[in-house]
This record gives C-alpha cells, structure tokens and sequence, in this order.
C-alpha cells in the first residue's frame, strides 16, 4: 500500500519534472496544430551531444571499475533482449488481425534500446541522488544488439519457410555491423573509448554535462510533436499494436528489474544500475532500430511499429516506466 | 580558351531518362543498380511527398526517423535499352517492399559520350 | 523472391506530368488541389530560383521569411485529363497572386494503377 | 536640453553595446559582400531559444504575480495594435503611388509585435539595472494578434467591396489561430506553461539563460545581413515604405509610452514595463507576421512590407527606439 | 475573383526546358547566362550525384568543402533557340573544367509571356 | 638527444589531449564504416562560433596591444605565404606525373591557413600556459592571401603562355576581395572589429569562450571522418600530392620558426608567437582557399588538392606539427 502511494505520488510529482514537461508541452502544441519546428540539423546534433556525453561520462569512470562486476548485467542484458522479442513474437501471434512480419519488427523494436530513454533516466537518477555504476550505460549494446538480430533472424526464417525454400541464411554479422555504425551506438562507443583513452574531464565538465539537461528538455519536445504526429499512423494500423506499446514496456521492465535484483544479491549490482537496467528494457529504439528493421524486414510495414513506438511506447516507457522504477527501487532497496 | 571550333556542331541527341523517388534507406541500393545496368551517373536530390503509402516528410524537420525521408534520383542515358533495364531492375527488387515510383521521360543530350555505357 | 514471372512483361504506358513551383506558403493548398482533382500522389523537393517576382532563396541559409521559399511539386498521373485539371485550377486559384509556374511534361509508366484515380 | 543630452550620450554609447554592434556588423559584411552565411536550422533554433528563454522566465516569475494588475497593461496593448493598424492605413491612404493591398499589409507588420526586438530590449533593461513585472513580456500577443487580424479584416473588406461584393465574412478566429500556432508565439507560450506549471528553474538558470545572450548576439548579425540584403527589394517599390518605416516605430513606441504612463499611475505599472510596452509597439514583426499577412493580404506585394520592415523598420527600433524609450523613462521616471 | 472568363480558353503551349546539373560554385555565373541568353526565370535545388568526376555530396551532411555540391538549375522557354543557346553556351564556357550535364526537355506551359524574352 | 626526448613524449603525451582524440575517433569511425553524420550547419555554425571567438578575443586585446611589434611578423608571415608557394610549385615541377595546375593549387593551398588548426594551436598554448600576443592569430590573413593570389597568378601565366597569348592580366584585387569575403575571414576579421570597437567581454566570457573547446572537439571529429573520407579520392591521383603533404607542413613549419626566432630577437616576438607563426604556416587551408582555387585555377583537379590536404596535411600538422613547435619553443626559449 505504502509502496502504492509512494509510486503515486512519486507519479504526480515527476509530472512536474521539466523532462516530462517537455515531453507533454510537444504533444499538447503539435496536437494544437503549432508551426514551431526544431529542424532536423539540431535534432541530429543533440542526439550526438547527449550520447557522448553519456560515452564519456562512462568511459571516463569505467577506468577505475571492476569490469568483472559488469558480467552477469552484460549476460542479463542479452537474455532480456533475447525474451522480449520471443514474448512479443509469440503475443503477436495470439492476435488476429495482425501480419506475421508487422510483429517480428515490432517485438524487435521493444526489445531494442531508446538512448532518449537512456538519458532521461540518467537525469531522474541524478536528480534522486541515486548512484549506478559508471559502465551501466554501457549495457545498451548488449540488450540492443541481440534483440535486431533475434527478430530480424526469425522474420527472414518465417519469410523462407513461406516461401517454400528450405536452406535459411541469414548474415548475422552484417546485422551486428549494422547496428554498431547506426549512428547512435557509434556516438555512445565513441565517446566511451575517447573517455577510456583521453584526458577528456574538462571537456566533460566543460562542455558536454552543462548542456545535458538542456539539450535533453529540447529532445523531449520534439519526441512529444513526433509522438503526436505519428498517432494518425498508428490508427490506420491494428489497434492491438498500441495497446502492446501501452503495456509491454511496463512488462519488460519488470523482467528486467527481476533479473537486476538477482544480480544485486549474487554480485552487488546497484540499485541506481538496477533501474537502468529495468529502463533500457522499458524502452524502445527510436533512433537506430527503425532503419535497421527496416532494411532486415522490408516487408513489415513502418507505420505499425514506429507508430507503436514513438506515440505509445516511448512516452510510456519515460512517463510511466521510469518513475516506476525508481519508487520500486526505493522500496526494495530501502533507499 | 573561350571559342572552340566544334561549339558551331553541338548538336543535340535522343536521349532517356529515368527518375526514381524512394526511400531513402535504400538509395545506395538503386544507386548500384544504375551503375550496374550502364548508367555512367545520376543526380539526387532530397525529396518529400505524398503517395499509396502515406507522407513523407522531408529531412528539413527534425524527424526521429530521418531515413524514411525520400529522394529523387535521375539517370540520363543515351540508350533506351538501358533506361529501361534500370527502371524495370528497381521496380523488380525494391517497389514490392519499399515505396517508390519510377517513370521514363525524353531528352535531348549533347555530349552523348557522357551517357554511354563504357564500352 | 528475386524473380517474378510477370517481369518479362512489364511494358511503359504513356502518362504525363504536372511541375509546379509554388511558394512554401500555399504548397498544402495546391497539394489539396491534387489529391481534388484525382492525382494520387506528388513529390515535393525544397527550391530557390528566380522570376518575374523576383529572387526566392533556398531555404538552406537563414532567412528571417523562410516561408517564402519555394518549392517543387511534381505529379505523375496516367490520364492527361487529370494532368490538365490540375494544371488549370492551380493557375486559376493561385497564380495571380502568388508566384509560380506550371508546366505538362510526357512520361512513360510501368504500373498504371499506381498512378490513377481510386475509381 | 538635459533629456537631449542623455539622449544623445545614451545613444552613443550603445552603439559600444556588442547587440547592436552585431546588427551594424551584419549590415557592413553584407555591403561588403562577405559570404558568411549562418544556416537557417541555426537560425530557427536561436529564435526558437530565445522566446523559450523569456516564456520560461515570464511562466517562473508569474506564479507569485498579480495578475490583475496585468488587465489595464494587457487593454492598452489591444488598443495600441488598433490604433497602430489605423494610423498607418489612414497615413498610407494619403500617400500617393502606394498600393491599398501593400498599405494594409504593412500597416498590419508595423502594429504587430517583433519577439527580437523584445529580446534585445530585455537584455538592456537588464545591462541598465531597471526592473520589469515578470508578465510583461506576455502583453505581445495582446498587440500582435489584434493587429494582424485588423489588418487583415480592413484589407478583405476592400477587396470584397472592389469586387462589388456585398457581405463580408472573414474567419477571425482563423486568423487568431494562425497567429498562435505560427513557431513564436507557440515557443513564447509553451514556455510561460511550462514555466507556471513544471519546476523549470533549474534548466533555465543552467541552459537557457547563460546562452541567451549569446544567441542573441548571432540572431542580430542575421538581421544586420537580411537588412542589407533585402534593401535592394525595397527600392523597387515606392520609397514611401521606407519613409514610413524610418518614422512609424518611433511615433508608434511614444503613443505606448503614453499609454504606459496611464497605467503607471493608475495602477502602478512599473517604468520598465512602461520601456517593455513601447518597445513591442515600436517593434514590427518578422517571424510571425509576414507569413500570415501572405496568407491573409495575398494581393500586396511582400517586397513592400517585408523590406521596409527588415531593412528599416527594425533597426530603427533597435537602434534608436530602445535607447531612446530607455533615456525618456529615466528622465520620466528619475530613474 | 474565383472565375476568369478566359479559364475555358486555357490552352497549352509547345515549349523546351533546359536542365543545368553544375557545381555550386558557378551557379550564379550560369544563371547569369541563363538570363543572359533570354531565359526568364529559373529554379534552383540542392543536389548530389555521381558522374565522371567522382560523388558529389549534398550539402545535407557536414563537409569541409561545401561549394562542391552541385544544384540542379531548370530553366523553361517558350522559344526552342533560346533554350539550344543557353545550353550551348554553358558547355561551352563551364563544362570542359567544371563538371555538370546539360540536356533539354519538351514541356507544354499555358501562360507563355512567363517564358518567352522581354521582347 | 634531451630534445628528441623530450619532443617523443610530449608527442605521446598529445595522444591523450581529447582535442587529437576526436580527430583520431573520426578517423576511425570512418573506417568502420560509421553512419553518425554530424550536419553541415552545426558544421558551419561550430566553424563561425571559433573564428569569432579568437576574432573577438584578439580585437579585446589588441586595444591596449603595441601593433608596431606587429610589422616585422607581418613581413614574415607575407614571405612565408610566397615561399612555401614557389616552394611548392618548383617541387610539384620536378616531380613526374604531376599535372602542372595541380601543382599550382596545391602549393597555394599549403600556403594558405587553416582557421581550425589556428584553434587547435591556441588551445594546446592555453593548456601549456604559453602566452601569446594578442594580435598573433591575425596574422593569418597576411599569410593566407599572398599565397593564394600568387598561385592563382602564376597559374594564370602559365595557362596563357600556354594558350599562345601574351599579355597576361590577372585580377588581383579580386582574387584579394574574395579571400576577405570569405566565410572564415569574414568571420574572423567581424570578430576583430567586433572586439576592438565594442564592449563585447561579458559576451566572449559567457558565451563564446565557454564552447570554444567544445566546438573544437567536434570540428576535429568531422574533419577526421572527411580526412577517412577523402583518402580514396587522394588514391586515384599521382601519389606524389599524398607525400608532400605529409612533409611539406613540417618544413614549412620550421622555416617560420626559423624567421619568428629572428623576430623574437629583434623585436622581441613572444615565444608563443613564434609557435603560432610556425603552426599557421604549417597548416593548409580547408575553409576558404578550396573555392578561391576552385574558381581561380579551373583546370586543377579538387580531388589532387583538397585530398592531399584533408586527409594528409590537416592531420599532419595538427598531430605532429603542433606538439613539434610546442617542444622546439621550449627546448629554444628554456620554457
Ligand atoms: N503520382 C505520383 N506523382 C509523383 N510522385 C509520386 C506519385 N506517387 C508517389 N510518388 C512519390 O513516391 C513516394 C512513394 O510513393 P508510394 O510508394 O506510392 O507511397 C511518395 O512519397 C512520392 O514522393
Ligand atoms: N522560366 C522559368 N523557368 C524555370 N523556373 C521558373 C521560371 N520562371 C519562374 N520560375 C520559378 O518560379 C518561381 C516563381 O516565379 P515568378 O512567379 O515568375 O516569380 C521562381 O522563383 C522560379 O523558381
Ligand atoms: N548520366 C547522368 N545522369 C544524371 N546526372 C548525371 C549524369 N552524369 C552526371 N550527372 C550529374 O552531374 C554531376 C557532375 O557530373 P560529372 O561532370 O560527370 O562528374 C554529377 O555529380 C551528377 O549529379
Ligand atoms: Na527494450
Ligand atoms: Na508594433
Ligand atoms: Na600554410
């Protein structure tokens, strides 16, 4: 009950967070038909800000860690990925109405990662003086990854078998190449190797941390006119995929946050590192996912998980998941 | 340097050309496909538009998903022959799955060397 | 998957196209026209370029009235009918006080259907 | 002769001030032909921080405000658009050579509101130490919006007379829409929101302010290049533009004064809101406006009403305007 | 202001469009000829491409060297000679050391005094 | 032996300044085939911000500064530009296999300056705590355009020699209004005037030095992906363009240490001086002299120059040439 209220209220509040705020105001003026527009060369480019960032935060601290510690969360991160995308393969089967290729993408999608999500988190866990591990962040790839791969393996199979052709080839390490040059996951391991490698506080200090939370707050309002945007898609799509993005990431959030705490008792993972872990599964690729699922499973129709993403999905995952998480954290951990 | 005397000669010949709009994400795709039916070249632009498979924006606005921006590619070529193998080779591989169109139109070229396969 | 049967027998149909150059500012009232008049899609790319009004920069360098700009629609649709509808009612509705041009140009097609009116 | 003096020094000496500076810079490079060039998505962004910065600030400070004292400031914004839009229809009805269309229209650009001009005079105010009420900014739609809509309305009921029409019907509250959706007053108003109902002051104080006037220093060179660039355009058209917009911002920005005083001692209006409400009257828009009157005017000819107020109108309101308001509120107001 | 008498009477005329793929960096001196050679307006828009001399980027992504992307310039006449003149002319002048393709286009425009030369 | 010593492990030590990280990061993503793009206008916008920054600061400074010590590193920096273009071009003229207009244009470009390498230099001084006149990043211009209007002269010679003309008239002052107009130098040169004439401290301090390195690290990332991107189109011309410009930065380098030494003797140039003289003259010129060249020697192929330049000069003289004058300075002045 009390873990009830708290979560409430901890609900409430956070509508009072900028991020959130930010998030909301892009829904409520694209819903209003506003013409302001932040163009793509700023979006593109606070992507690249707010990854680096996060990069050389990780790297610069992951030189001290004792990367052993990373190894069960690294394995768990790949069983979630891994489990989200069987779960969502296997609900969308259940489902009439629903073509086989739409939900191999779409499980695909929920089960990789959003680095917008990512960096949000970060943000509420630094607001709450919640600490996590430096190379937590860097658990992104290892959920992301599998999960691509995963769904769009089975989506060529399916596509093969179909077809009548028994040999299935699918070039899995062309999906892991792909998905390590998508631009964000290029940023976030650039910056952990310049942060490994460099002298790179100053910069840090200097340049890319005082400007997180503003460019952050920017990202939001753009994510909340496109969540909007992309609602009319969605509508011309099988309701079942908005209702999946409603409930799914709370869904996998809590697997994520289960396994976490295993990890907690067995190795001492964080409190602060199991909220990440149960956020990156909450959340769903936005930036590279799309293009990536869309050339693995040209015949899936964009409009049916990008829309479940980025107008269900994603504000879910932040608006809901995160404050989620971290209230049951506080109550489990006793924070 | 300013006079030459075949200018007096240019003439000009028939000539082809095709024009795709896709998806961006598979532009470097249909780029190859130019290159290997004997387009010795194309141009691109960035595009934005409306057809059977809904709006796409152009990349001016901040988009979460840039790539399914489209664009405009257009290959001349002095040979019909090969305008067509393009168009037909892009329609066979990619407009089952991806949106696009592709159309053929007239033109007159004058340094047909510039549109002919190396042969 | 690489190989349709109907392939070999893919042949171009005569059809035509509109070109229109409209300010920014009235391209969603022309792309209503459009879609009115029976085309079933158009592809816009952002343009600069000059006339009888005068200049119209790209919207690639920062201009106080970026709306101004231009842009440059373009419709394929099978029926020459349509191509001409369109054509006449921008002209009719915008042109006298907007600035911008239109013109027919005749291409070949290879999917009909794509390119004609929902009947 | 005191007041003509402080005058004159205050002018000069703000031609020291790096804003104005920017926009005279602006202007010379671009009489030189220099090809720098500041992209257009850089633009949209600066302008698009800048009214987030004052909706934020305004949204903060309103929440302990009284709001009632805003009602005779916010009545006397209405009528100065108003009296602005006649006067200028009225003077260029007198004029000869001068299109009626391109009369409405500039008439309308001149009543409404320019949210550079209000940054600049915000970051003066600030350099001077003088104080304004948190809402004052807020009172720009209050003159801008009437302003176009009457512009607009006149300028229709003349063309439908022309033509022999007898009824008239135009859609105000279209063009009130139009007005509150274009990209600034959207961005002015999300920010008051999000300012009255999130907990924004931390990102205000740590992203927004410390770039505000940096932002403005470039949004100002831009100006300067356009206010070159675009005089060419108003030699083509009757030179009675130029004229007009040489001398309108400063008769329109004593009216405001005027009015300013009223409330001032009517209701307490402070002298920089006094400064502030002449200011926004003196200004003519160049975001919102001329694409609305485009829209709603579609016979004038925007060479007219454009260059006379990017080339002109506002750099006399910068230029001279502020300073000048400034030096008659603290000779007025023994500031 | 919505009917003209003469709409009904709108009729297309036979014209030329020349097509100008070029190096930004001699658009405005080719523009100059355009208007040079009688050409009445012309539109602008940002392109890429592949040809003999390599890619050319679109000035989208960031490149060190942005005046080499290229645009893509159309140019409509209502007189066939002035559009086989500035398409010579250009070749002439530009292209044996810049890179760029010029070919011509048929096109039917309605309002002709908009293309033809202030004569 | 002390000095080759010490010049090896600042040279390894430079491998950890995060500012050559990102150049080296670039490069490498590039490789792997990254698709992270930075945009051209936050390139464009990130270029101006840094050349105002050091045009703002010099002007600042240059108020109280003694600009008669400014004429003999003036001379210099003018005989610098037509040394390494004679230099150039009578090397390019021994070698075989190397087209004549190539040769021109690829001399004029290593004589020309690179604004971003200028950066660079400054902040590796600021870092070493080495000071420097005030007025010795404006030295650039007087070094940049003789080298590009005398490679374009003599490359206009020999084209009409070579065209059987005999009356060669070449359009100096134009060449030199288009090197001024610019985008670098104009930006530059505004900045200057912007800092000498107005009371831009509160400006430079809050806004455009607190991005400075920060910018600059992202310039770096973006020229190491094009200096990746380019290296192909160095491939498919003569191989002799790749090996001059991975020595001629240094030589050119040391011949202005060798001159701003004898200025440092006669007129008591700065130690600091001197580095920034060599590290200007070791640079080449990738913002402005491209296009000059473009258009004033047509008949050069870009891919010889600009290749030559990108991938290997830039690179060159920013990783080696730098930390090479830096510990030259300090072995030579005792710093
Ligand atoms: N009839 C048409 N005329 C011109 N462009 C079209 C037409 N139909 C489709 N397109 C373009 O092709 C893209 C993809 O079309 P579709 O596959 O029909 O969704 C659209 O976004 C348009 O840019
Ligand atoms: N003759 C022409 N050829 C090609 N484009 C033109 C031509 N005339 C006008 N345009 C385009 O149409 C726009 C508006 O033209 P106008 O109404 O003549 O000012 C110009 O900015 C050009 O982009
Ligand atoms: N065959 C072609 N079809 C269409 N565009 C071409 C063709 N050849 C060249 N281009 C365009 O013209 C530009 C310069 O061509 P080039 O001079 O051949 O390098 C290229 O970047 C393309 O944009
Ligand atoms: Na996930
Ligand atoms: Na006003
Ligand atoms: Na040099």
């Amino acid at each position: 009950m009390e873990f009830l209220a708290d979560f409430f209220l901890r609900f409430l509040v956070q509508f009072q967070s900028p991020t959130l705020g930010f998030l909301i105001g892009g829904m409520l003026i694209a819903a209003l038909g506003s013409n302001l527009k932040i163009p793509s060369a700023i979006y593109q480019f606070i992507v690249f800000m707010l990854l680096m960032k996060i990069g050389l935060n990780g790297g610069i601290e992951i030189r001290e860690a004792n990367l052993l510690a990373m190894a069960l969360p690294a394995f768990f991160s790949v069983l979630i990925g891994v489990v989200i995308v069987w779960l969502g393969i296997f609900i969308f089967g259940l489902l009439p109405g629903v073509n086989k290729a739409d939900g191999f993408a779409t499980a695909g999608l929920f089960g990789a990662v959003s680095a917008s999500t990512l960096a949000v988190a970060i943000v509420m866990l630094e607001e709450e003086g919640i600490g996590f591990e430096a190379w937590a962040p860097a658990l992104y790839p290892f959920m992301d990854i599998p999960a691509l791969i995963l769904a769009i393996v089975l989506a060529s199979i399916h596509e093969k078998k179909k077809a009548g052709g028994s040999e299935v080839k699918v070039e899995v390490w062309q999906i892991v190449k792909e998905s390590l040059r998508g631009s964000a996951l290029s940023a976030l391991l650039l910056g952990l190797a310049l942060g490994l490698f460099t002298k790179s506080e100053p910069i840090l200090t200097s340049f890319y941390e005082p400007l997180f939370r503003g460019f952050l707050s920017i990202l939001m309002l753009i994510m909340g006119m496109e969540a909007y945007d992309r609602i009319k898609e969605l509508r011309s799509v099988a309701h079942w995929y908005a209702i999946y993005a409603g409930i799914a990431p709370l869904i996998h959030g809590f697997i994520a946050f289960g396994l976490g705490y295993i990890a907690h008792v067995l190795v001492g993972f964080s409190p602060g590192g199991v909220i990440i872990l149960a956020v990156i599964a909450s959340s769903n690729s936005d930036i590279s996912g799309p293009p990536t699922l869309r050339a693995g499973i040209p015949s899936a129709n964009p409009s049916a998980y990008i829309g479940a993403s980025t107008s269900v999905g994603t504000p879910v995952s932040i608006a809901v998941g995160i404050p989620l998480f971290i209230a049951l954290a506080q109550l489990v951990f006793d924070l | 340097m300013e006079h030459h005397p075949e200018d007096t000669t240019m003439t000009f010949h028939k000539a082809k050309k095709v024009v795709i709009v896709a998806e961006k994400i598979i532009a470097s795709k249909i780029a190859a496909v130019i290159e290997e039916q004997g387009g010795k070249g194309y141009t691109v632009v960035q595009a934005g538009g409306k057809g059977e498979h809904g709006s796409h924006y152009t990349s001016e606005r901040a988009a979460v998903v840039d790539d399914f921006s489209t664009v405009r590619i257009e290959v001349v070529v002095a040979d019909r022959e090969v305008a067509e193998r393009i168009s037909k080779k892009v329609v066979e591989k990619y407009f089952d799955k991806y949106s696009g169109i592709v159309y053929l139109m007239d033109v007159e070229i004058i340094r047909t060397t510039k549109f002919s396969p190396k042969s």
